[in-house]
């Protein structure tokens, strides 16, 4: 069996080994990025087998936690590396084509290191280590969102830092006052030591770290710069960072709150915040005519959706809301990759000149419909069994109160599904005077969205495929003792 | 408004933090991994200097993180900076001073040497790669004050930062392939306490992040200067 | 005298996170906002050294033999803020090379302005 | 000893505000780099010198020169 380290330190080393390649041939750079992510990918399937059994423990450097840095690789954190490696794979063999203008290979060096920063996210168990891995997420998504220097971009990449770097001042105000509390920096060790101490002093550093990581996954009073950062970046970066980032950041949240503190109080309040994030999220889209705008927004929606799903912290709303994420990358992955060709041959971001694209470029089309579809939780598509994981869920936990919840989850995608029909209204149904020629996306895009399309449908058809590990995930996220145990030995 | 709503935020924050300092006495003896790596951080690492122990030795995971960040701010700037080169005309650049012209030729090696001494002797005194690294960019930076002819070549700088952080990782992969099966293990000899050969990979370590350090923040300075 | 004894670092510490807060929130220019992020990353690295002093401790070097290690502060602490301070350089630097693109496209530093000249 | 401590923090506040009020650029740079010397005096008496260099150099040097940099190239007064 191999060492999970090897997820974070093969992609690191190579991507210390772009520019060096990118010395000798630009070309090749580019490829560098795409065998990362399928090492990452093979690594991280293979693990996730053991790791159901066992999760499987890494000790950096030889030490005994927690005086060394653990990486806990369980069923989650492997699941969730497992998607940021398949969506790179997908989005780097993109991006050989779509990006050809700036400093190349400083483009793919920086998304490489996006993808080390969220693998490392996800699979650290110690939170200043944590912190650290989110820092290099996200300034790499800073620089990444300022990459073709235009206006839009450098404005969004100003405020995504600013407000960023107040995120992680607040985070790291709250590990200082963690480590004063608890005299240790590994999250078993905390979690093991977190019940000792008086409550307003573990609230405090509590709602310091995760207000600073709920800037990043985007919780509702806390996104102002989302819409801007994923509209003005690259498509490709729109991709990753609607498809990865702001679910790392998500994870993260989840992790302090299930794992380090296991704060059964704070449930509620997050299902709250899901919910109104949901509605808010969705509400903000539909009135938007831009159309990466309106997907921005939808991720912010959906985000709310998974945490909704995620707080209400039974095991089989936690495996929905995750298997919801799972979803919600690929969707929202595909829908960007197809949105920038179409906004490339259109020459607009505007929805309505997108209309009369379906008859130019039939196959983005199609692939743009089904990611809507699976987003909008239709069958056959992934996002129908996700959904109905969690309504089902959250149905379950009976009450007045959940049943409102679930109404306004309801309403929320069905103004979800109003904005994408719209879209598709446009693209297929809006008469164009000129007959234009057609004009696909060239092969080395279509091949990777096709790609994702065929997984969203697969796993629409066959759910079963998955839910046997989000299961052992929820598990892993509900039983602390476990987990604290399987560190500390 | 947005300066009073400021004020009252900030208020609220303040005193739940000052509510949970209660719990941290000032200067008050703490029991946590701390004593630990004081008591065993010398016969672990071979390390005099503790704090260098813990950076390069217990929490090398996180510096291994944090000169990518670093890695990452360079590359970023430069990417920033290069995006859409559009009319670049020459600025005019008014010459240094014969006093600052040749005191920066002086002293340009001098500080180099510190550097490299600050980093080199990381495992036992105050100091370390980012401290030495910073040295060696403020001599560049005196460079660019100082004689307006000399650059720093950005290939080279490039390259020098992708190198250091290659044998950073290469090291560790090392240290997992024959330290045990640990990432980052320390697989040489540790030697005698206090000599400059001892500690095993930290002095090694610390010159690559050095040369790292060093280059990056010299490439920033150059981004920045030569930006047109 | 001993209010201040027991309570100067942190009063400095939050001091500094307080004023570059303010500053960050309630200024306009983005190399005034820069600026403040600066001072708040300061702060937060003062704070963190603070939490680990002991007092009457000494460094936590053992320079020359039969230094007492029980009476020497906590290194954990420094080790974090050495990351600190670079990752804080990073961003810094990162978000002056932003600002100077930002002045060359806009012509101003003004958020406010910045947001009305878009498109 | 104290009321040195008192004293350093007293300045480094006053020079943080300082840092707020100008709207001269340069001087609330240099202002910060005030900010920035003292706290890594104050870091040398929490005995962490490892830190206090640290800071020194990168912090309070090369940073104010990249800020000096930066505001060389863009404008000198807030507006």
């Amino acid at each position: 069996m191999v060492s999970p380290a090897l997820l974070v330190a093969v992609p690191l080393g190579l991507a210390f080994c772009v520019p060096l390649v990118g010395l000798a041939s630009r070309k090749a750079a580019r490829f560098v990025p795409i065998v990362a992510c399928l090492f990452n990918l093979i690594v991280s399937l293979r693990l996730i087998p053991h790791a159901i059994e066992q999760p499987i423990v890494a000790n950096m450097g030889g030490f005994t936690p927690p005086f060394s840095i653990t990486l806990f690789a369980g069923p989650l954190g492997l699941i969730l590396s497992a998607l940021i490696a398949l969506a790179g794979f997908v989005v780097s063999i993109y991006a050989v084509a779509y990006i050809d203008k700036g400093s190349t290979t400083r483009y793919h060096t920086l998304f490489l290191l996006l993808l080390v920063g969220a693998t490392g996210v996800v699979l650290t168990g110690d939170i200043f280590n944590l912190f650290v891995f989110f820092e290099i997420l996200c300034i790499s998504s800073y620089a990444l969102v300022a990459y073709l220097g235009d206006r839009g971009g450098l404005e969004a990449a100003a405020k995504y830092l600013i407000q960023g770097a107040i995120g992680s001042g607040l985070l790291l105000t709250g590990i200082g006052l963690l480590y004063g509390l608890t005299g240790t920096l590994n999250m078993a060790s905390i979690a093991a030591s977190v019940g000792s101490i008086g409550t307003v002093s573990v609230f405090v550093p509590m709602a310091l770290i995760i207000a600073g990581l709920g800037v990043e996954a985007a919780i509702f009073p806390l996104n102002a710069w989302l819409p801007d950062a994923h509209s003005s970046a690259p498509s490709t970066i729109s991709a990753i960072l609607s498809g990865i980032a702001i679910e790392v950041g998500l994870y993260a949240v989840v992790r302090v709150v299930f794992t380090m503190f296991g704060a059964s109080s704070m449930l509620l309040f997050l299902v709250f915040l899901g919910t109104l994030t949901l509605l808010v999220g969705e509400m903000c889209a539909f009135a938007q005519s831009n159309v990466k705008r309106m997907l921005a927004y939808s991720s912010i929606g959906q985000i709310g959706l998974i945490l909704f799903a995620i707080s209400i912290a039974s095991s089989a709303s936690i495996a929905g809301g995750l298997f919801q994420l799972i979803t919600h990358t690929l969707s929202k992955v595909v829908l960007f990759l197809a949105v920038g060709y179409m906004i490339y041959r259109s020459g607009s971001t505007e929805i309505s000149s997108l209309e009369g694209i379906g008859k130019r470029m039939p196959v983005t089309s199609m692939a743009f419909v089904v990611a809507a579809f699976s987003l909008v939780g239709l069958p056959p598509f992934a996002g129908f069994p996700s959904k109905f994981m969690i309504v089902r869920a959250a149905v379950a936990e009976g009450g007045a109160l959940f049943l409102v919840l679930v109404a306004l989850v309801l309403v929320g995608t069905v103004i979800e599904g109003a904005y994408f029909f719209r879209v598709i209204q446009a693209i297929f149904f809006k008469k164009r005077d000129e007959k234009p020629a057609r004009h696909e996306a060239p092969v080395a895009a279509l091949v990777p969205i096709l790609v994702v399309v065929v997984l969203i449908i697969a796993l629409g058809v066959y759910p079963d495929a998955i839910t046997g590990a989000l299961n052992s995930a929820a598990s892993e996220l509900l039983e602390r003792a476990h987990y604290v145990r399987s560190v500390l030995g | 408004m947005r300066t009073v709503f400021a004020i009252v935020l900030l208020a609220v924050v303040g005193l739940g933090i000052g509510l949970a300092l209660l719990d941290v006495p000032f200067g008050a003896p703490k029991t946590g991994i701390g004593d630990y790596y004081i008591e065993h951080g010398r016969e672990e690492t071979g390390a005099a200097n503790t704090v260098t122990a813990v950076v390069v030795g217990y929490r090398a995971f996180d510096t291994l993180g944090e000169v990518t960040v670093l890695f990452v701010a360079a590359l970023g700037l430069g990417a920033v900076l290069a995006a859409t080169g559009g009319g670049s005309e020459k600025r005019e650049v008014e010459p240094a001073s014969l006093v600052l012209l040749t005191g920066s030729r002086f002293l340009f090696p001098l500080i180099m040497l510190f550097g490299a001494y600050v980093f080199l002797h990381g495992h036992l005194t105050p100091g370390g790669g980012f401290q030495g690294g910073a040295v060696v960019a403020s001599a560049f930076l005196l460079l660019y004050l100082g004689s307006r002819g000399r650059r720093v070549s950005r290939t080279w700088s490039t390259a020098t930062e992708a190198l250091g952080g290659l044998v950073f990782v290469v090291l560790g992969l090392v240290g997992l392939a024959v330290g045990g099966g640990y990432f980052l293990s320390n697989f040489m000899p540790t030697g005698a306490l206090n000599t400059l050969l001892s500690a095993g990979v930290i002095p090694v370590i610390y010159a690559a992040i050095g040369f790292k350090v060093g280059s990056e923040l010299a490439g920033v300075i150059h981004d920045l200067v030569e930006e047109t | 005298m001993s209010f201040l004894h027991d309570y100067a670092y942190y009063i400095g510490a939050f001091g500094l996170i307080f004023i570059g807060l303010l500053v960050v929130l309630a200024k306009h220019n983005l190399i005034k906002v820069i600026i403040g992020l600066s001072i708040l990353d300061t702060g937060i690295n003062l704070f963190l050294i603070s939490v680990g002093y002991l007092r009457n401790g000494t460094a936590p070097i053992f320079s020359r033999p039969g230094l007492d290690a029980s009476g020497m502060v906590d290194p954990v602490p420094q080790a974090l803020v050495l990351t600190a301070i670079v990752i804080g350089v990073a961003v810094l630097a990162l978000a002056l090379g932003i600002a100077v693109r930002l002045y060359r496209e806009f012509g101003t530093l003004d958020l406010r302005k910045i947001k009305e000249l878009r498109w | 000893m104290i009321i040195v401590v008192s004293l350093l923090v007293l300045v480094m506040l006053a020079a943080a505000v300082a840092a707020l009020v100008f709207r001269d650029l340069l001087s609330a740079v240099i202002a910060s780099c005030l900010v920035s010397l003292i706290a890594s005096l104050l870091f040398f008496l929490l005995h962490a010198p490892d830190v206090a260099m640290a800071e020194a150099s990168i912090g309070a040097a090369l940073i104010t020169a990249v800020f000096v940099i930066a505001i060389r190239r863009t404008k000198r007064y807030e507006e």
